[in-house]
């Protein structure tokens, strides 16, 4: 499969899921969870762009999937005595999908009927929407709310958005943080970088200086094993 | 005083004029007769429309008023015809459509469970198109607002009324 | 192939539909029948609508198409009908008019400053519709226009004065 995935052409997740569960002929009421939790994610790889805004949503359904697939991989202890015996972890998924697929073919019998497909009645085109006066009706309570949301998404503490003042530089960073890797034997562990950051900005700076230190090759990360530290180490010049 | 046949022309020439719903009640204040006379009158004209083979019209009751509108058998014919402007929707729009159709009064919150996606963008643009509304809040934290789908939904999706969509459990 | 009472009805419907005038063309088109037997059976329902007395439409020819109308007996009780369509605003102007309410007087370029979005279009739409006037500039680079809520604004929302807008610190 190396053929360019368009994840925009799906409408969410669960579009995603129906598809692949539908390309394979594999039954809703029984997903192979670890199969299709593989191919969800081959998929999420294979896209091109990555519009994180679009792709918010599938990366929340990943992680859920990846979660169901280790409950059903590992045999849980306690788990099970929590849960209700015989209960199936995948139901929710099921459900889910089931109420999706139901909607869905909700929304074609619409299509077929918005495009006349389905016999269907019609009413007055009413584009020039008569001639009499019209009197708009408002509520104040209305504007209030619409007001609110405003507030809500506007900066209104003045820490919160500080203008940027200089005072934090990210190649003032980047040679702090190779000082640091040659103070200690060439190797630091990521999350002791952090230690003593006090502000937001300026973590942010010290990941963006380590980005930008890894791109030029002078530094490199390693992670030994799955979820294991990861290691920054000065690259020895070639 | 309006005989009983010039009170059926008048409210046929009324719901024509009016592209949309007529409230009874603004109907009794038109016609000037009671209440009891112009829901006897309209049962009437209902049954006669509906039997009048050389008619392509149809009154249908709706919400507390009345509606014309051209009956389904002419549905192929009409689709003949160039519409000035249709309204395009998109997948995403009949998705959330559907939803709110079936599940009304609905709130945004609950879209999105079923849908699996944020749809604020998309609930915001079928508000815009009038396709549905507020209609409250629900009595819940927060007071979310509910949602449900307008009559400009009927008349985009050529329903007679909201009974007219498939039932749900039947697939 | 559709039996005359059939295509008469289909006529009606396409009439009704679009609520202006329809070309023989076009009607010859939809109904695939000739021209001909179009205008004769179109005399024939002319005829029909006006022995009518329990109709309150007519047919009538308009420059070489047909057009569904009201009978002009029915002008009077039509006249009564032309009570002011209650419209709703749209979201977009309901937000705009939200930050004009509390922020007033306010330029333009503030308004789109928390909408996030372009306002141009929208606060021209709520100047044609009253709600909002230029009251003056502010006395910054390039003497931006200043706007305000108007009388008319108050009367559609139902306020006898600004105080009266609900507390935005309350809650």
């Amino acid at each position: 499969m190396n053929y360019v995935v368009d994840l925009e052409a799906f409408h969410g997740p669960l579009d995603l899921l129906l598809y692949l569960l539908e390309e394979q002929q594999l039954e809703i009421y029984d997903i192979p969870i670890a199969v299709i939790t593989d191919q969800y994610l081959e998929y999420l790889q294979q896209t091109e762009e990555l519009n994180l805004e679009h792709i918010g949503d599938f990366l929340i359904m990943a992680t859920y999937l990846l979660n169901l697939k280790s409950r059903i991989l590992l045999p849980s202890r306690v788990e099970i005595r929590e849960e209700e015996e015989g209960s199936d972890p995948r139901a929710e998924l099921v459900q889910r999908l089931l109420d999706y697929k139901k909607y869905k073919k909700l929304a074609e019998y619409l299509l077929s009927r918005h495009n006349g497909d389905l016999p269907r009645v019609f009413f007055r085109d009413s584009e020039d929407e008569m001639t009499g006066i019209e009197e708009l009706v408002g509520d104040a309570a209305q504007l209030w709310r619409s007001f609110q949301s405003f507030l809500r998404d506007l900066p209104d503490t003045k820490e919160k958005f500080k203008l940027p003042q200089g005072d934090v530089n990210i190649s003032e960073k980047m040679e702090e943080i190779v000082e640091c890797l040659g103070q200690g034997n060439g190797e630091l562990i990521l999350q002791d970088l952090f230690q003593g950051v006090i502000s937001f900005r300026e973590a942010l700076a010290f990941f963006l200086a380590l980005l930008e230190l890894i791109r030029l090759q002078k530094v490199e990360a390693v992670q030994e094993k799955r979820f294991g530290e990861i290691k920054i180490r000065l690259q020895v010049a070639v | 005083m309006l005989m009983r046949d010039q009170i059926k022309a008048a409210v046929e020439a009324v719901l024509f004029v009016r592209a949309s719903r007529v409230g009874k009640d603004e109907l009794v204040e038109i016609l000037d007769i009671p209440l009891l006379e112009l829901k006897e009158i309209l049962q009437e004209m209902i049954l006669e429309y509906n039997n009048n083979v050389r008619g392509g019209l149809q009154i249908i009751e709706l919400d507390g008023g009345y509606m014309l509108c051209t009956r389904p058998a002419y549905s192929d014919i009409l689709s003949r015809m160039e519409k000035p402007l249709r309204k395009r929707l998109s997948a995403a729009a009949l998705d959330t459509l559907a939803i709110v159709a079936y599940r009304q009064p609905i709130t945004r919150a609950e879209i999105e469970q079923i849908r699996g996606v944020k749809s604020d963008r998309i609930v915001n643009t079928l508000m815009e198109k009038g396709l549905i509304e507020e209609v409250g809040h629900k009595a819940v934290l927060g007071k979310p607002v509910l949602y449900a789908t307008t009559e400009e939904f009927l008349k985009v999706f050529g329903l007679t009324g909201l009974k007219e969509l498939p039932d749900l459990e039947e697939s």
